[in-house]
């Protein structure tokens, strides 16, 4: 098996045939293509099978709490630009715990890949109903079926403006590493949500149900037409499962909103208490 | 000696000015004062006053008898009334109702015809600016300073001379007080806290508006430039302490502030903040619970809710604020102490004090010191949760080429997860055992008073500056009496207490809750029951009277 | 006399299929049971096992020496072997690796053999059952009860044919214990809350997946229809706790459930049932924390954080469950103390206790009474917060044609937003003197062994059954100890525990945490020290034989 | 001045001007017209200004938390779906501090009247930017401009599905009350995006500002095109305001898709603890 400067040899908990083996594989992938090293990277996770990807990656990594990876990223980007963000959540700890932090991370398009492991389901918890399983399907805890209708992440990051928003298949890897490394070329919001077989604990959207379904969008397709795609990301299911470059919209990233932040490491600015001297004057009358 | 001023009228009457430019006028007079705000939660109408305590000692209270009150509304007269001292000074508009008959000394001012006059429709508070500065007999000229470098000439102008209309207008004239010739800063609260951080380095400051900590971040904002500093509005409490505890692990000093029911949706995130040994900041300026409670009063009543907040057993310190000087200081020390100990440290304000406006000595940066303790070179042994030692350094990303993992669940050394029942075992012991190497650095209570008297008094927080003025009156009676003044709060400083204890003096816990938090505390951490309380919890801070009262009646008993 | 049975191998190796069955196998015969699940949290893979501890008594805990270990890994037999008694059993797998020399008895099965013969490929459960059945000396016939409704009669015959041919192929056979002739019922820690939730009429659960809670919710969720009831996963734990509040008044009983994590997301929306005198329930099933913790793991760390979570202060009643029979009928009085007293009731579980599965006396459900305490019409001088009373039936909307309102903040008699000073005082007083009244309906904690011992153990929750079979074992060795059990926790009840305060008895507590933290309450609330402790924090339960090392270590001293 | 049942005679603390005024006149006006009783309604909030509401109406009442109005008015519904529940929440409440609950309670379905009253700032603390204020627009606190992207509430329902959307202009109190009596009548989410002018903290999205803006979508408009309702829906500031019924779909309510529940009130429903013996009887082996 060929090695990569980002394995680490961690036992890993995730079951055999899991589509996040190869997320993972991607990711590593399309890192060492970009020419990164660990030291550059930041992997950043919330709670859930998906969010335990940092511990299985040599790089550096924060595994926060459930639903809160994104604020995490915000955090780490505000005290160091130059690291290149990575998270890694599951659709529940993206959309369920995590929804508020979802829309709001958008507004500020910080520079970040953003990887959804879509998996529809609920995994570590065993099964029960993520905001992306589709109305009816049975789960361990919807046994009658889910109720509520599903959410569509890529239709929601469009309506919101996201800079850049994609979709790939964890079945098809070299696909998804093209688009791993598109997204980390972007500076802003890349939003990619991973169709991820959960082979335990969902029997309907499998490895082969994604295979029968997804296109890869065509070559003419403009992602920068707001209207046509979100059009376009309404798809799902029997009428097709578009994957690729789904939308993308200039505008500046966060950091190039900063108008007053020269540096691209504020951890690194070097401060005095005498520095306040002046705010002190001031309060002199 | 001490002179008190009462201004109030509805939201919309600029008491807000009166209040800023008073205080701004008697410090450039040498004063000393403590100012406190009064208000309703609304933006208009309503009543809302400040009640302004000059002195040429430095003021950390108000007091219960008033010797000015400026009034323009009745309701004003009609709350306070029965507070002005028997020399005291009403200074009110026109259509105000006086008690019949009034006994007092009263210099009506027709505000509306004043402002006709000099053309200055919107002057309210110039009139009482003017009114004022005669009452407490000042000189005409101290109008000079009615200056604001977002004011043009014109207003500059119309504003003089409306408060000079006023200066005549009102005939009575308080003996002037003695003046210091010290040279004091003016900061609020909230100020305090702000500078203290900045100071201490602060590079994030995340929070989402609740008041009344909302000033800390209305004043870090002007700054952001300047430092350079991110102040970033957060969608909620949950992102704002999520995000500064991954920016802490990036190696920037962060820090949060809400009030109690925004620290109830940081709570997760302090737990997280603590495994990950991950230094924080977090600020809670307390005001009544529970839920929603007041917005705009005051409350000690987060004490127990902080000690032990969020699932699990950890590591934290809390310290409350004695005082806006205090304020400062603790500030400027909780992250030094967070990053030596990897600990999140917890500041406890409270309304009365965050909105509250004081003279303070102005502070020797120089003395102040940052200590960040990170790793700075690659070290080949480095854990991240090393357990042969308590305190230690610790390693971030992108400083040098070692990289990091900061985990929220149950770790190894390196961050990795595991269920080994020694590992959890001996991890769990890390942490707690930090608490004893943290004690040596908690500052015991402050004795103040006759530290032999058989009572007494123990406070904390805010109450501090009440409770010492109770202490001054009862000195000045001739009394003995003492106070206990905890500023440190958690690990519980236990020293002076003790000695208390064993020399059999009668402890009266004075706090602004219920249940007597701090009483409880001490029960708990020495097994040692304090019978006699003073307690308040009515939404409004405690005065000094007000202690003495309760003091009389108990010992009467 | 009880035997203990340990059966382990990987996540995916149907251990939770070998506990189900044996232990409805072993309810069948008449027999008692504990059964406690010890897994990683994982899906597949790792080493999980149960522990089944059989009696002619009701058990309500595991033992530490082994009387049978059925190992499908080399682990299990690493881990666990050291516990197995000198005449104890090994049933094991092929390839499993057994300590050499091996002075046990052993039957070494080829389940995959076995398997590949019956054509059972997915079997191995029903291997290890044939096995355990033949070990403790059951008939072959009890093999007849191997059925489940989703099964076909092919796969029935299957499996009984493959557990029969395990049955032939192991020789040892244990002494066979008593059996009863009682009726029992079968169940887990979570269903016992769930059921006890259902008798109570709760008609609205809403909650998000957190381990080790998860199972009540699944349980309910398949009776949605019979009762009816709606059964709604939340977006996240705030969503829940508001969503239940707010169902709840509107008259419905409503529960959630979660663990340490979730329930730091719940902490502001506690404080507004109670401030809103909304009756709510709900459900921690604590796990180690901080944090994330371990989400598969044990311990009793909770107490602290959820006795004064959320900010401002308030009444609430916490309940803990001492064993899974315990556990039903808590949670039917929870709801109907909630009502009454329109105060928040959390109850505290545990994963240990709520993984476990036991025998249980079916109750008595005709003596239970569903308590609602609500207006059913129109009273004209209704208050919603009736200042003249403490206990008082509450209007809800839509059950009459009064209208109400449900406010979060400091409110008046009829919920309207007030600043004034006095109402908040005096609301603050009512709703805090309910304590006084609660209290009167506060449980003693249980005195068991014996009540005059100089030793008295002092514990709650789940501990109650390992700590009762550590009294067990000292009485039996003709020594005297007594123990305390705690179940209702808050407001504290002090009677008994003050009389043995005063007897001069030397107390011990026994907690599954690092701080001790009823003892801390008791500190508090009656400033009388526990000097002695017996603590663990390693995220598994006690067990008897940690308790007595412990106890003998500490008396040593 | 006209009387209502639905006057209740507490003190009003909003400042003179202010939209919210007419917001609850409307509100009254439409109650009345539609033939409700104060005790058929249930008026929820969270808190700010838009949420001292149900205080200032004779109804029955739920001011809850700061940004849960839509998990309460949740467990109301469940508890009893006879109620009429109209939810007032301000812009931080529904879209900041509750934004998860607002793309969640969406997906439900359930049947309410949510209104945002979108001034477009916090108004309760004192003038900070809210999720729908235009970025560079200076407030008490950004006082530099807001520097990430506006959230349109619409453009959000949308995206979700959200089975009825609408925007109302707090100036024009006819036209709102007709929005607002399309709602009530409507089986589902109905959503109104309430322009509201704070003339305390807003200077710039006056009334004077919207109302050289809004424009009410022509008669000729599909609500049931969703693209069409997308697009329309990203109009805003100079290129005009679209006001009016902007989207609806057709789906099952929340209880209708409750199939094993055969009441419309649960909360009344009679239980005795002996209803579970079936239950424990399953238990028995
Ligand atoms: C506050 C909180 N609530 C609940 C949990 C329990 N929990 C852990 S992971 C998870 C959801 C997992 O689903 P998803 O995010 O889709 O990740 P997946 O396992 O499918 O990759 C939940 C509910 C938690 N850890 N913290
Ligand atoms: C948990 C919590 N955080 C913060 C607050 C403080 N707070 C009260 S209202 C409000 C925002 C008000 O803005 P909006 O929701 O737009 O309502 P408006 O006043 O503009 O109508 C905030 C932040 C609170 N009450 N609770
Ligand atoms: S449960 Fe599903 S998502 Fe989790 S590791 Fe197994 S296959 Fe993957
Ligand atoms: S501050 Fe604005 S929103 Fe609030 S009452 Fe005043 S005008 Fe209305
Ligand atoms: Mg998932
Ligand atoms: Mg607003």
């Amino acid at each position: 098996m060929k090695t990569s400067p980002f394995d680490n040899h961690k036992e890993n908990t995730w079951c055999p045939g899991c589509g996040n083996f190869g997320i993972l594989s991607s990711m590593k992938a399309a890192f060492e293509e970009l020419g990164l090293a660990p030291e550059d990277l930041l992997i950043v996770s919330g709670i859930g099978q998906a969010a335990k990807l940092p511990h299985y990656i040599h790089a550096n990594g924060f595994n926060g709490l459930h639903g809160r990876a994104l604020p995490a990223a915000f955090g780490a980007h505000v005290a160091n630009s130059k690291l290149k963000l990575v998270v890694n959540t599951g659709d529940g700890d993206a959309l369920a715990e995590g929804g508020n932090h979802f829309i709001h991370a958008i507004r500020k398009n910080m520079d970040i890949t953003h990887l959804i492991h879509d998996n529809q389901v609920y995994g570590l918890t065993k099964g029960q109903a993520a905001p992306t399983t589709p109305l009816g399907q049975k789960t361990t805890l919807q046994i009658e079926g889910v109720r509520v209708d599903p959410l569509n992440p890529v239709t929601l990051a469009i309506s919101l403006g996201c800079s850049f928003v994609a979709r790939a298949n964890a079945g098809d890897q070299p696909f998804m590493k093209e688009i791993l490394m598109a997204a980390l070329n972007h500076r802003g919001y890349a939003l990619i949500d991973i169709l991820q077989p959960c082979v335990t604990f969902n029997k309907v959207n499998t490895y082969q149900w994604f295979k029968d379904r997804v296109y890869a969008v065509p070559e003419s397709y403009d992602p920068y037409d707001k209207v046509a795609a979100f059009s376009e990301s309404l798809k799902w299911g029997d009428d097709g499962i578009p994957i690729g470059i789904l939308y993308k919209e200039d505008k500046p990233a966060y950091y190039d909103r900063l108008d007053h932040i020269k540096t691209d490491h504020l951890a690194a600015v070097e401060r005095k208490p005498t520095d306040i001297q002046p705010l002190l004057n001031q309060l002199k009358f | 000696m001490r002179i008190n001023i009462l201004i109030g009228g509805s939201a919309g009457h600029g008491i807000n000015t009166i209040d800023q430019f008073l205080t701004r006028l008697l410090t450039k007079k040498g004063f000393h004062f403590h100012s406190y705000k009064d208000y309703m939660s609304r933006i208009r109408g309503g009543t809302n006053f400040t009640h302004v305590t000059l002195s040429d000692q430095p003021v950390h209270c108000h007091d219960d008898a008033l010797d000015v009150i400026v009034a323009l509304t009745s309701e004003i007269i009609k709350e306070h009334y029965d507070r002005l001292t028997e020399n005291g000074l009403i200074i009110c508009d026109a259509d105000v109702v006086l008690p019949e008959p009034c006994r007092h000394q009263v210099t009506r001012l027709n505000f509306k015809e004043i402002l006709k006059e000099t053309g200055n429709t919107k002057g309210y508070s110039m009139v009482a600016l003017g009114a004022i500065v005669k009452a407490i007999g000042l000189e005409e000229s101290t109008l000079n300073h009615l200056v604001d470098k977002r004011w043009t000439e014109a207003i500059i102008d119309a504003n003089t001379k409306t408060a000079r209309m006023a200066y005549e207008a009102t005939h009575c004239v308080l003996i002037s007080i003695p003046k210091t010739n010290e040279d004091h800063l003016v900061m609020s609260g909230n100020q305090a806290v702000a500078l203290g951080a900045l100071a201490a380095g602060v590079g994030f400051y995340s929070a989402y508006p609740m008041a009344p900590s909302t000033g800390v971040m209305s004043y870090l904002t002007q700054y952001e430039t300047r430092y350079p500093l991110v102040v970033e509005q957060a969608e909620d409490e949950i992102a704002a302490i999520n995000s500064i505890i991954s920016a802490a692990s990036n190696g920037l000093r962060s820090m949060t502030s809400t009030s109690g029911g925004g620290f109830s949706l940081m709570v997760e995130g302090l737990g997280f903040a603590a495994v990950a040994e991950v230094p924080v900041v977090m600020l809670d300026v307390q005001r009544p619970g529970p839920a929603t409670g007041m917005a705009t009063r005051t409350e000690q009543s987060d004490l127990n809710f902080v000690l032990d907040a969020s699932q699990g057993e950890f590591p934290r310190i809390i310290l409350s604020f004695n005082s806006i000087e205090d304020a400062f200081y603790k500030t400027f020390r909780a992250f030094n102490l967070s990053d030596k100990y990897r600990v999140p440290v917890i500041l406890l304000s409270d309304q009365y004090l965050a909105d509250s406006t004081s003279t303070v000595r102005e502070p020797d940066l120089k003395a102040l010191k940052i200590d960040l303790h990170l790793v700075k070179e690659v070290r080949e042994d480095y854990r991240h949760h090393d357990l042969r030692t308590l305190v230690q350094d610790r390693v971030v990303p992108g400083m040098t080429s070692q990289i990091v993992m900061n985990d929220s669940h149950e770790h190894d050394e390196n961050g990795s997860v595991t269920e080994s029942a020694s590992n959890r075992a001996a991890m769990n012991d890390r942490r707690m055992s930090k608490l004893n190497e943290i004690i040596k650095e908690i500052e015991e209570p402050r004795l103040i008073g006759d530290p032999e008297a058989k009572d007494i008094l123990i406070c904390w927080g805010s109450t501090a500056g009440v409770v010492a003025a109770a202490v001054d009156n009862l000195t000045g009676q001739g009394r003995s009496v003492g106070a206990l003044i905890f500023g440190d709060l958690y690990p519980l400083p236990t020293k002076t207490l003790t000695k208390l204890i064993e020399r059999g003096a009668r402890l009266i816990n004075v706090e602004g809750n219920y249940q007597g938090q701090l009483r409880q505390l001490i029960s708990r951490e020495l097994a040692y029951p304090i019978h006699h309380s003073i307690l308040k919890y009515d939404g409004r801070q405690f005065s000094p009277g007000y202690i003495l009262k309760a003091y009389e009646e108990m010992i009467q008993k």
